[in-house]
């Protein structure tokens, strides 16, 4: 059944006993190369993420997209990745130097620890946390700090705006999306996103959840930093916002951050919300993985949706959506929930 | 023997940074450099088998916390960076005094001998924190609820201002 | 309703002062109203003061004995408890009677005479304020609250003598009179404070116990408490205008004529021998005291009298005349009657409230005109006033059967058996009540020429001012100038020797044994003849012209001088003042501005200068306070830890051992 | 003797935390009393607050006499409280800020006139 959990062991027993590495150096070791297996999975989804949402915005824009390098274009964005590494990183004389140089880092850092707690399938994760969504919530609200430390390290006033920006903006939209998450934990009783998966067997939360869910989507949106709520990178009043001064790999790392982060969000709601890797219609014989990739790119597909259909709120508007509509739903929603769960507890007893 | 060692690793992270934080004359950078010793802090909980406390350290200090401040230094930072954070001319009898303060808390920890009872913590520690907070503390908890909007509300009347209408 | 009177006796002050109140506070503008609310007061408070008259008459000498009190404590502290409320007893009533009677008459004759003034809403007000002030001295239950009233009377007597505050003369006047009786009253609350120290009580009727019994309650001797009696009458001698402070009084004229009137001859002056009346069981426990007092009023009735003789104003006249008959009260209470000065009290404010109104119509008929030579044959013009006139001079000069005959005759006749002339003097001091005696039959001469002198000059003989066009005065002041005339004659009679038990004056306002006053036909001849020699002599010199002043005067001028000048006792007071005070002032000044001064800046120079230096350690930077504060930490954990103290302060820090 | 010695060092117990902890403390305690801008206090005294909990979390889990977190419960009231006050103190900070345009505590002096 775990078939991963079964390669690890395997992997474990020839480190120790093959070859004689200590356990503990050997348990450092395997988690070194798990941690760069999900860094991989995630960057492996870049290549598609970026060529599927090109191909979505032509399609909504009725353009043709990449289409030159390989099939439908699909060999562009790695092309481009070459491009990107060989550029020279320019550093602005006045910036920063430590947090410039850290900021991406961090960003990356930070939209990659998130992964450490998400399953993609049945004891396909890193570490399986008692409190993973908290986790995962927590980790999601450090990024912030990455962003505020590029717009200050830059040195620049439409950085240092856009990731003023920004921070306001994650952490505003920070507490809705936990306040949403909060209502199916009350309804498992969990933290562990595990336990949350396997709860969903008969019926997915998005039903009992709707609101949550409609919560969720926007204020990962906001999270993410994606169109049409991408008011820190705002070209037309903001140039680029935060990365308006990062060029070359330092660029390319917030690039994959908020891949990274965009495919993080997206696997949390369909663990939370779409069951998971709970087959669809009892179609046992496709593997959990699979279940579990397809809601996430059934996700994706949303965001995309949403970016290339919406255009860009003003950053007012933004702020009050946040704190005047989508909180007090949110608390609406755990408030429903909880009396649901009462009116639940007593017919059943 | 690995604790031990994560231990020293923490701590050496955790009290370098904050003193780092004291001494760099960026308030900028003193900020970052309290946000890492705000993690060093939760890892210090993830050592004491207090993982949910861990996050929650993560996501108020980290999060929250830190990103305020930075807002402030935001708000309130002016002229050249590297002199947004100086010293003033007690700083010297400060550190004898804070040297003194060390040592003594040092030698008095050491020194004292302290009722263990080495319980074995529990494995879920966000479940007994949420029943004892809802049941043994609720008073505190609602208090602590009550604080909080207060002091959001206090916040933003004393930096908006009230309104002279009427 | 004598129930209702008695319970409700602090009432009879109270109206006035609501009127008062209600004056200044609501009514000021309204001249009328406030004109009536004072008379409706003080009315009332007349009326009340009747019913509780004639009940007393009725009911004998049961008050005197068994005086009705109503008190209430005002506050209480261990030596010294002081109740408010009244205390009614025959002698109070007496005064009530008086004083209400009085105050009636003279605010209704204020009506005439204020008439056209613009501040007569204010002398209602004053006027009523000082009503309530004496009626609440006449029933104080006890020695405080009487000092509280009388200084609110002082402080009318300085409201109204400076009436007309844009004469400075008045305000002046208003200024002497309210500092000399300041200077008296000092005497009295320092012989107050006395008596409450070594007696434990101000009450009036507890003092009367103890005092005859001193030395069972105190551990004073007959000269200490000699000296006590002499140090309170001071207060009395101040506000009676006894020698030697007697200054105020004449200057006090320059305020109304009705307040002259009601004050300064009727009843606020005689404040100071109803005092001693109250509280005469002290000095008659103390014979010298007593002689004291005789001394003090037979002087100051000589004294006064023989400057009246040269006065040339009406005003001026007359109140030295007060000053003499309040010597002659003085007198009586020295010769320990209190029958004798009550009686003198009230007949004398009949004549002389009579006297001084007749005064204000003829000023009011001459235009304000001061000086007597300025008059002349004012007879034919004001008929009423003159007659009433005539009847106040018979009665003061103690023409039979006029009211000053019966009063003065009865302080005589004590002072004589008084005196060693008798033949069966009481008391230890018979030669000098001799000399006393001599001192009051030459006042009670003088008092019948100098009271002449003015009645002659003023109206017979001819109309000496040419200005004016004299004329009588209107209803509302003859009306209570007959009224007044018909009591100072009738007034007398309630004295006629021989008269027993319920009838006569002396059997309700005495102290001690009531004893039938038998006639001293002597005596009466005696008097009668000095008054009418004076009468007689004055006719001859003012009236017939017979023989000239003048040539009196160039005869012994130094005397006239000394008369006329009032025995130069102001200028004394002033040469004091200007030397001897003055100059103890430039002293204490120069004391004060060099020592006192010195240290005082001294002390203010050293907060300065410690404030500069302790404001060094107060930076007002909150870092150095909590810098300081953790300092102190660590002193007392370091403190703590190598001296070994097992407190519980190292048990909370963590226990170290 | 030195035995003894590492085997303390080495066996991570109380004692260590409780130095740890307070080490931190008087770290922060250092920041608010020599530092000028007034934020840098405000982080010293966030750090403050910090240090505490892991005391509060230390000595739940090593002398705690039943299996109970209550303190856990208590360092997340701290923490909740630190929220508050940097809410309060930061929004202090601003308002003096903008009516005398500066963060340095030695210009913030009327508590001497």
């Amino acid at each position: 059944m775990d078939i991963f959990l079964v390669w690890v062991d395997i992997f474990r027993n020839w480190l120790t006993a093959g070859i004689g590495v200590p356990a503990l150096a050997a348990e450092i070791f395997i988690k070194i190369i798990l941690v760069l297996i999900v860094i991989v999975f995630v960057c492996c989804n870049l290549i598609v993420l970026v060529w599927l949402e090109r191909k979505f915005s032509a399609f909504y824009a009725m353009r043709r997209g990449p289409n030159r390098l390989g099939p439908a274009g699909f060999f562009q964005f790695p092309v481009d990745i070459v491009k990107m590494l060989a550029k020279e990183d320019i550093i602005p004389k006045a910036a920063d130097l430590p947090v410039f140089k850290t900021a991406s880092i961090c960003a990356f850092i930070t939209a990659i620890l998130a992964w450490a707690v998400i399953p993609l399938g049945k004891g396909l994760v890193l570490e399986d946390l008692n409190i993973g969504i908290f986790y995962f919530i927590a980790i999601g609200s450090t990024g912030t700090i990455a962003f505020i430390m590029a717009g200050f390290g830059s040195n620049n006033k439409y950085s240092l705006l856009g990731g003023m920006r920004t921070a306001a903006q994650m952490i505003s939209y920070e507490i809705p999306m936990a306040f949403s998450l909060l209502g199916v934990v009350m309804l498992t009783g969990s933290l562990n996103l595990s336990d949350i998966n396997d709860a969903q067997r008969n019926v997915w939360f998005v039903f009992p959840q709707i609101l949550a869910f409609l919560c969720y989507f926007i204020s990962s949106i906001a999270e993410t930093n994606r169109a049409p709520l991408d008011l820190s990178e705002g070209e037309q009043e903001l140039v680029a916002g935060y990365f308006l001064e990062y060029s070359g790999i330092r660029y390319s790392l917030f690039m994959v951050a908020e891949y990274a982060h965009l495919v993080a969000v997206s696997a949390i709601a369909s663990i939370m919300f779409l069951g998971g890797w709970n087959p669809l219609f009892g179609l046992t014989f496709i593997p959990g993985f699979v279940w579990m990739m397809l809601k996430i790119y059934f996700m994706i597909f949303l965001f995309m949706w949403m970016r290339w259909t919406f255009p860009r709120v003003r950053i007012e508007n933004l702020m009050h959506f946040g704190w005047k509509v989508l909180i007090p739903v949110s608390l609406l929603n755990i408030f429903l929930t909880s009396i649901g769960l009462y009116v639940f507890q007593a017919i059943t007893g | 023997m690995t604790m031990a060692v994560m231990f020293y690793i923490i701590a050496f992270v955790t009290l370098g940074s904050a003193l780092m934080m004291v001494i760099s004359k960026n308030i900028f950078h003193s900020a970052l450099l309290m946000l890492i010793s705000f993690i060093g802090v939760a890892a210090v909980y993830i050592l004491l088998h207090a993982d949910f406390l861990a996050a929650v350290q993560v996501l108020v200090y980290a999060g929250a916390i830190t990103v305020f401040i930075v807002f402030g230094i935001m708000f309130t930072m002016k002229g050249e960076p590297r002199k947004t954070n100086p010293f003033s001319q007690n700083a010297i009898p400060a550190a004898v005094l804070i040297l003194l303060f060390i040592v003594i808390n040092a030698v008095t920890v050491i020194k004292t001998v302290w009722p263990f009872s080495n319980i074995a913590p529990p494995e879920t520690t966000a479940k007994a924190i949420g029943d004892l907070m809802l049941t043994k503390y609720v008073v505190g908890f609602e208090v602590t609820a009550v604080l909080l909007l207060t002091a959001m509300v206090g916040a933003i009347v004393i930096v908006k201002g009230v309104k002279k209408s009427s | 309703m004598f129930d209702f009177a008695l319970n409700n006796a602090w009432l009879i002050p109270l109206l006035p002062a609501l009127a008062f109140g209600i004056i200044t506070l609501f009514t000021k503008k309204m001249i009328k109203l406030s004109a009536s609310i004072s008379i409706g007061a003080i009315l009332i408070s007349f009326v009340l003061s009747v019913i509780l008259g004639i009940e007393l008459i009725g009911q004998g000498d049961t008050f005197l004995e068994h005086p009705y009190k109503a008190v209430v404590t005002w506050f209480s502290m261990p030596g010294l408890s002081i109740e408010v409320g009244t205390l009614i007893d025959n002698i109070s009533v007496m005064m009530l009677l008086v004083v209400t009677f009085i105050t009636s008459l003279v605010q209704i004759y204020s009506l005439g005479y204020m008439r056209g003034d613009p501040g007569l809403a204010r002398f209602f007000a004053y006027v009523s304020l000082f009503a309530a002030s004496m009626l609440g001295l006449v029933i104080a239950p006890n020695l405080l609250i009487m000092f509280v009233f009388w200084e609110l009377v002082g402080l009318c007597s300085y409201l109204l003598i400076g009436f007309w505050y844009g004469k400075i003369s008045a305000s002046a006047a208003a200024k002497k009179a309210f500092i000399t009786c300041r200077a008296g009253d000092f005497g009295l609350l320092l012989g107050i404070i006395l008596l409450q120290i070594n007696f434990g009580t101000l009450d009036l009727q507890q003092l009367s116990v103890m005092i005859p019994n001193f030395t069972q309650y105190t551990g004073l001797t007959a000269v200490g408490l000699t000296v006590i009696a002499i140090i309170l009458f001071l207060g009395p001698m101040a506000k009676s205008g006894q020698f030697p402070f007697h200054v105020w009084l004449p200057d006090a004229m320059e305020g109304p004529t009705p307040v002259s009137a009601l004050i300064h001859a009727a009843t606020m002056v005689v404040a100071g021998v109803y005092l001693v009346g109250r509280i005469l069981t002290l000095f008659i426990t103390l014979p010298s005291a007593l002689l004291f007092v005789a001394i003090i009023g037979a002087f100051t009735a000589l004294f006064a009298a023989t400057i009246a003789i040269t006065q040339t104003e009406m005003k001026k006249i007359l109140a030295y005349s007060t000053i003499s008959q309040l010597g002659y009260m003085m007198l009586a209470l020295g010769a320990a009657s209190l029958t004798a000065s009550m009686f003198h009290l009230m007949t004398h404010a009949f004549f002389k409230a009579l006297l001084f109104l007749g005064a204000g119509c003829v000023l009011h008929a001459m235009h304000n005109e001061a000086s007597i030579w300025k008059y002349g044959g004012l007879r034919k013009y004001m008929p009423v006033t003159y007659w009433t006139f005539l009847i106040g001079c018979l009665a003061i000069a103690g023409i039979f059967p006029f009211a000053g005959f019966f009063s003065k005759d009865l302080i005589m006749e004590v002072t004589f058996a008084a005196s060693s002339l008798s033949g069966h003097a009481h008391g230890p001091f018979p030669v000098a009540y001799t000399v006393l005696f001599l001192m009051a039959a030459l006042t009670a001469f003088l008092t019948a020429f100098y009271m002449f002198r003015m009645f002659f000059i003023c109206f017979h003989g001819e109309l000496r001012s040419k200005e004016v066009q004299p004329h009588e005065a209107p209803k509302v002041m003859t009306v209570p100038l007959i009224i007044l005339g018909i009591f100072s004659i009738i007034s007398g009679w309630v004295g006629w020797p021989g008269l027993g038990e319920g009838q006569a004056f002396g059997y309700f306002v005495r102290l001690g044994e009531f004893q039938v006053m038998e006639a001293n036909w002597l005596l009466i001849i005696l008097s009668t003849l000095l008054a009418l020699f004076g009468i007689g002599l004055a006719a001859l010199f003012y009236w017939k012209k017979s023989f000239s002043p003048q040539a009196v005067i160039e005869r012994v001028p130094f005397l006239y001088k000394l008369s006329y000048n009032k025995y130069y006792i102001d200028e004394f007071y002033l040469w004091i003042i200007h030397n001897i005070i003055d100059k103890c002032g430039w002293l204490l000044w120069k004391f004060d501005i060099y020592v006192i001064d010195g240290i005082v800046n001294g002390f203010g120079k050293m907060a300065q200068w410690g404030g500069a230096v302790m404001r060094k350690v107060q930076t007002g930077q909150l870092q150095h306070y909590a810098l300081i504060f953790f300092m102190g930490i660590v002193l007392m954990l370091l403190l703590l830890s190598f001296t070994g103290v097992h407190s519980p302060a190292i048990g909370l820090m963590g226990g170290a051992k | 003797m030195i035995d003894i010695f590492m085997d303390k060092f080495l066996t991570i117990g109380l004692e260590h935390f409780l130095i740890l902890s307070g080490t931190l403390f008087f770290i922060g305690l250092f920041a608010v009393l020599a530092k000028k801008n007034v934020i840098a206090v405000l982080m010293g005294i966030e750090i403050m607050f910090t240090s505490v909990n892991i005391n509060l979390i230390a000595f739940n889990r090593y002398t705690a006499a039943e299996a109970l977190l209550t303190g856990h419960v208590f360092a997340i009231f701290v923490i909740a409280l630190a929220a508050a006050e940097v809410a309060v103190g930061l929004a202090l900070i601003i308002s003096i800020y903008r009516q005398r345009t500066s963060t340095d505590v030695q210009d913030f002096d009327w508590l001497k006139w």
